[in-house]
């Protein structure tokens, strides 16, 4: 047990530190409308030119080579600075940890460093309107034709589809096929003759899901990431990294319960939070550490050669109840005015979406008790 | 000692519930149909051209328009200002510092009953876009008692309604929503959601229910038991909106599927007149706690 | 609506009052144990010989003929009286509605006014080794011979079976039969040859749990309640009541209500409780209230001639669960001395019994779910 | 940085385990040979005859006590009275009005290391029969900070065991039971409750390793950390202990089944050396709020 940072880690965390502060914007609107969208787009590309949009990557990818370590320290001063959630984050997140174990080299050289450009952006494309937690349900279908495969179908659920210029997703390639098998990993320009994007608005009104409709649309042979008829396991080490590690890292719930803090001491300040929120205050915080340290743990493991499993189940359950549990009680200390938009309310509703996307939190408690605990399935 | 609607207040909430079932939420057409049926004056007394009915009947009705999700201030109007002989006018009222419905309704009332001028009012952005929200600009009297009481229970009813319009929406989801090739209403945690959502509001209704028997005959527990029932409906139908969303999935996260209207209209009466720990603290006052 | 009480209610309930408050025990060790038994049922026989132990049943059977309403009345002014639970409630509570229902007049002749009396002490024979929240699983056979049936197998789990003189429960009387089919209902004296009970020790350490064994017992044809190979219909109109009204009466939550407040108070005054614990006093109260309020709704309902149907299911979680917090909430205002023997930490222990027994709480939200919602089986 | 234990300190600590469940777990026999590894005298300097180690060897150790349910005083006296020399000797400690294991114990120290006459306790029957309890026949001197802060993580370390062997025994029992004609743990509720179990077990568990860490390093946030390690501990352990109870059904509820024994040493050590509230107050304060 070593809970000390290196020197060279410090300093890594200087850097990044005074470079956010200076940096990062704080007038960004929803990067979920079309206008938003944009505006973050810019700041991804300032992320990129001064090599802080993908730390951890390999130099010739636009990285810095970081350590997990590093990319957590990054993450840190990211969030703490105020940083605004990545809109690149699919990509990124998802599908390059993919191109990295799968793709060719010829693939990686195309992909990776436009992705973290913000040159190119990725959205995912793994829903259907009957594939949702059942995602071996896809009944979007690539035929195989002449150099590459013809896709038709629909996807929805986008994320940001609507804004993106990429879309990677599972296509059933094998007409005889059933659920997990017969499925292929497919990366497709948005601009591709015969896909049509429609965005349409979720809950908090901004556009930003989009259903992707392809009609005879045509991707080439290189376009496959990983082996044909393949895909699900290909994208099995995807929606890994989603649920596990990458995707909601320490320092964005550290900050939310730094600011959460913050407002609960200014609201009793003035006489208005209630004693009762004071329970809640604590617990978030304790739980926002307590996510951090269990990190912390996982990461070792990762640095020792371990790998993320099934627990990565628990971890996705524990950070989206704690997004939203850290949301609820800001809007019980703003009482009547948690009635309007602002950062919080938007903020609650975008957590409510936790426990629903990548595995709802049903299909994770599954997953945990049948493969960490050993429970039978049905 | 009968705990029971009787067969007249079952009747006007049955017509009410199946004019609001046929016409849309938010058209003033609606709510001049609601006027015409009498809802916005069963408090005023026949003499002065009500029904002279009491909150027994009314509670049940409101519970029916937050069913629908109606957009005008019928808590307003029927339960407050047509006891103080406004039952002719849209009326909107001033909660702390905000006023909901201000735009949409002919007066605005402080709560002192006076009336509020327009070019005081800001208009703010509301999550609830159907039910919009102005700001006050500067400090006016403090509601009564009384206007709390009444405005906190006709929206604990509202919110009742909310709930079972929530539960019942999300049960005919799940029902035909397919998933691993069963409807996703056969799996057991979608099941176990759904019937603690039933019993959250089951339990919380009769609260309400008395509350209102409460108020109707002026009892001296009439502002505990109001605040029992606000409690606990915004706990329930806070409660009832969770699950609802949880167990839609990204459907229920769209605004081209109606459940988002429930939603954030839980969300608004669950804070307004007073939330869920207010009234907590309040009935642990009156009970000595 | 009517929430008054009729002069008649009133003059009952002073009545009540003036007998309970003068004649409640107070000194009563736990019934679930061989000495605390004998001291229970001496109140019993008291309640009898003034009747009060079964008020709403006909008075040929000890009982006043009260109405709902009345019982309800009774109950509330027995637990604010700081009455015991009755250790002749399976009797009271579960066999008698049954045999009300479906006994031979010989047999309510025969058995209703000596189980009013305390004179014969029934207990519970639903649960087997192996078939405990599955029912239908029951094992334990009767089999037909001259002039009645021949008993053989194990029941256990059986509440106060140690101190009882007769059993009810459910036997396979069709040996080819499956699951719900093929059960007859059957009363057991235990003193029969051929009956063994063995009492062995509960959470809390008493011996009030028995494991009862049959082996050639023979019992005659006139201890058949209801039709041959009918007992799970029999049976079911017991557990029915099990669930819903009867054997948990709002006065006794109201009670404990009220004790948790003169608790807090009491702590509150010498600086102990913590604010956190108020908001769960409170909740307690409202929620004891609500199950006052549900119930009046219930007995309105079949007074009116309607019936208590699944939703009964609701009802038995929302006490149980009630139960729990309100002991749990006692033991977090006494703190440290919550880990001592004494009135709440026993009644937190039996309280956990409460998600438990009488169909487990997952059972009731799937009978809750599939019969009142409508949901599909699987 | 690096957040696991060391090679050596997973030897030592799987020694105790393998000791702990060959033998019982309130044989006197067994206390002794904890002894002879050395486990009372972890914190003990070698220059007094100890093993010169820290709190990151015992901690884990201690949460193998706890998986046990070892009925004697190993927290007091490994924990807290060792490092103050007295390592040779089974030690009882007063909390609050109560002294746990007082009557099985060489010498009862009060909070501030004196010690507390038999004559002064008085039996009291506590809910945990293992663990038996005396009552202070009148004030002592308040212990040490440094004494709750040991004995807590101690504690907290314990309760992560008892909450680990809770949850062992039930997915053992869920496997095997059968109901409905399949294993109870195929039903979705029961997994839902075991996931969720696990769950807040392995939250809590990097928090008391965390409290143990700052202990050793004599961190300046040690109490703060503690105290977190100690309310986490204490509800994650008492909510495995509802689940485990709820998924074992009637067999849970007897004295022929082992489930009671972790359960009632759960209850009691989640109360002893400050419940949860209080120790979610102390983190409170020590944050700002």
């Amino acid at each position: 047990m070593d809970l000390t940072w290196s020197p060279d880690e410090d300093a890594f965390r200087a850097e990044a530190r005074s470079w956010l502060v200076a940096n990062v914007p704080h007038d960004l609107p929803s990067g979920d409308t079309r206008e938003g969208f944009a505006r973050h787009v810019e700041w991804e590309r300032l992320l990129y030119q001064n090599r802080w949009a993908v730390v951890s990557w390999p130099e010739q990818y636009g990285g810095r080579g970081a350590s997990l370590w590093e990319w957590l320290i990054f993450e840190e001063e990211y969030y703490r600075a105020g940083g605004p959630q990545r809109v690149t984050q699919n990509g990124i997140f998802l599908l390059a940890p993919t191109v990295f174990e799968f793709g060719t080299p010829e693939q990686q050289e195309r992909i990776l460093r436009r992705m973290a450009a913000a040159d190119e952006l990725w959205c995912q494309g793994w829903s259907e309107p009957n594939a949702g937690s059942d995602l071996a349900g896809i009944t979007s279908r690539s035929t195989k034709v002449d150099g590459g495969w013809v896709l038709n179908g629909q996807k929805t659920w986008t994320t940001r589809g609507a804004f993106c210029t990429h879309l990677f997703g599972l296509f059933r390639s094998d007409p005889d096929s059933e659920r997990h098998k017969g499925l292929t990993y497919l990366l497709v320009p948005l601009d591709t003759q015969g896909v049509t994007v429609r965005g349409f608005g979720r809950l908090d009104g901004d556009e930003g899901f989009a259903e992707v409709f392809f009609e005879d649309a045509f991707v080439p042979d290189g376009n496959v990431l990983g082996g044909v008829n393949d895909g699900w396991s290909v994208a099995m080490a995807t929606t890994g990294s989603e649920r596990g590690l990458t995707l909601r890292s320490p320092g964005r719930f550290l900050a939310a319960s730094a600011r959460l803090i913050e407002l609960y001491r200014s609201a009793t300040t003035v006489g208005g939070a209630v004693e009762s929120v004071r329970r809640r205050v604590i617990d978030t915080w304790m739980r926002a550490e307590a996510y951090q340290l269990f990190t912390l743990e996982t990461v070792t493991r990762l640095s020792e050669g371990g790998a993320v499993g099934a627990e990565s189940s628990i971890n996705k359950i524990w950070w989206s109840e704690l997004d939203v549990e850290l949301h609820e009680t800001a809007l019980d200390v703003l009482g009547p005015e948690a009635q309007l938009e602002g950062a919080w309310s938007k903020g609650y509703q975008f957590s409510l979406s936790g426990p629903i996307y990548a595995g709802t939190n049903e299909i994770q408690r599954n997953i945990a008790a049948e493969r960490v605990l050993g429970l039978p399935r049905r | 000692m009968r705990f029971a609607l009787t067969t007249d207040q079952l009747a006007f909430r049955d017509a009410v519930r199946d004019l609001l079932a046929k016409e849309r939420y938010d058209d003033r057409a609606t709510w001049d149909a609601l006027v015409d049926m009498g809802v916005a004056s069963v408090l005023v007394p026949e003499s002065e051209g009500g029904l002279g009915l009491d909150e027994m009947t009314l509670v049940p009705i409101l519970e029916q328009t937050g069913y629908a999700a109606l957009a005008f201030p019928i808590v307003e109007t029927a339960m407050v200002a047509a006891p103080l002989g406004l039952a002719d006018r849209m009326v909107a009222l001033v909660d702390g510092q905000l006023a909901a419905w201000a735009d949409r309704a002919d007066v605005v009332l402080a709560g002192d009953g006076s009336e509020v001028r327009q070019d005081l009012l800001a208009p703010v952005e509301a999550v609830d876009r159907s039910r919009p929200v102005r700001r006050i600009g500067r400090p006016l009297p403090a509601p009564h008692g009384d206007t709390i009481d009444r405005a906190a229970l006709g929206t604990a009813a509202q919110l009742i309604g909310l709930g079972q319009a929530m539960l019942d929406l999300t049960v005919g989801y799940v029902k035909e929503r397919q998933q691993f090739g069963v409807p996703i209403g056969s799996f057991q945690a979608v099941k176990h959601h759904l019937a603690n959502a039933l019993k959250e509001l089951s339990f919380a209704r009769p609260a309400v229910y008395r509350a209102a028997y409460s108020v109707a005959t002026a009892s001296t527990d009439a502002s505990r038991d109001v605040s029992m029932a606000k409690a606990m409906a915004s706990d329930a139908a806070s409660f009832v909106g969770r699950v609802a969303l949880q167990c839609h999935g990204a459907i229920g996260y769209t605004v081209e599927y109606d459940l988002h209207l429930w939603l954030k209209r839980t969300w608004a009466l669950s804070r307004a007149w007073g939330d869920s720990s207010w009234h907590r603290d309040r009935v642990g006052r009156a009970i000595g706690v």
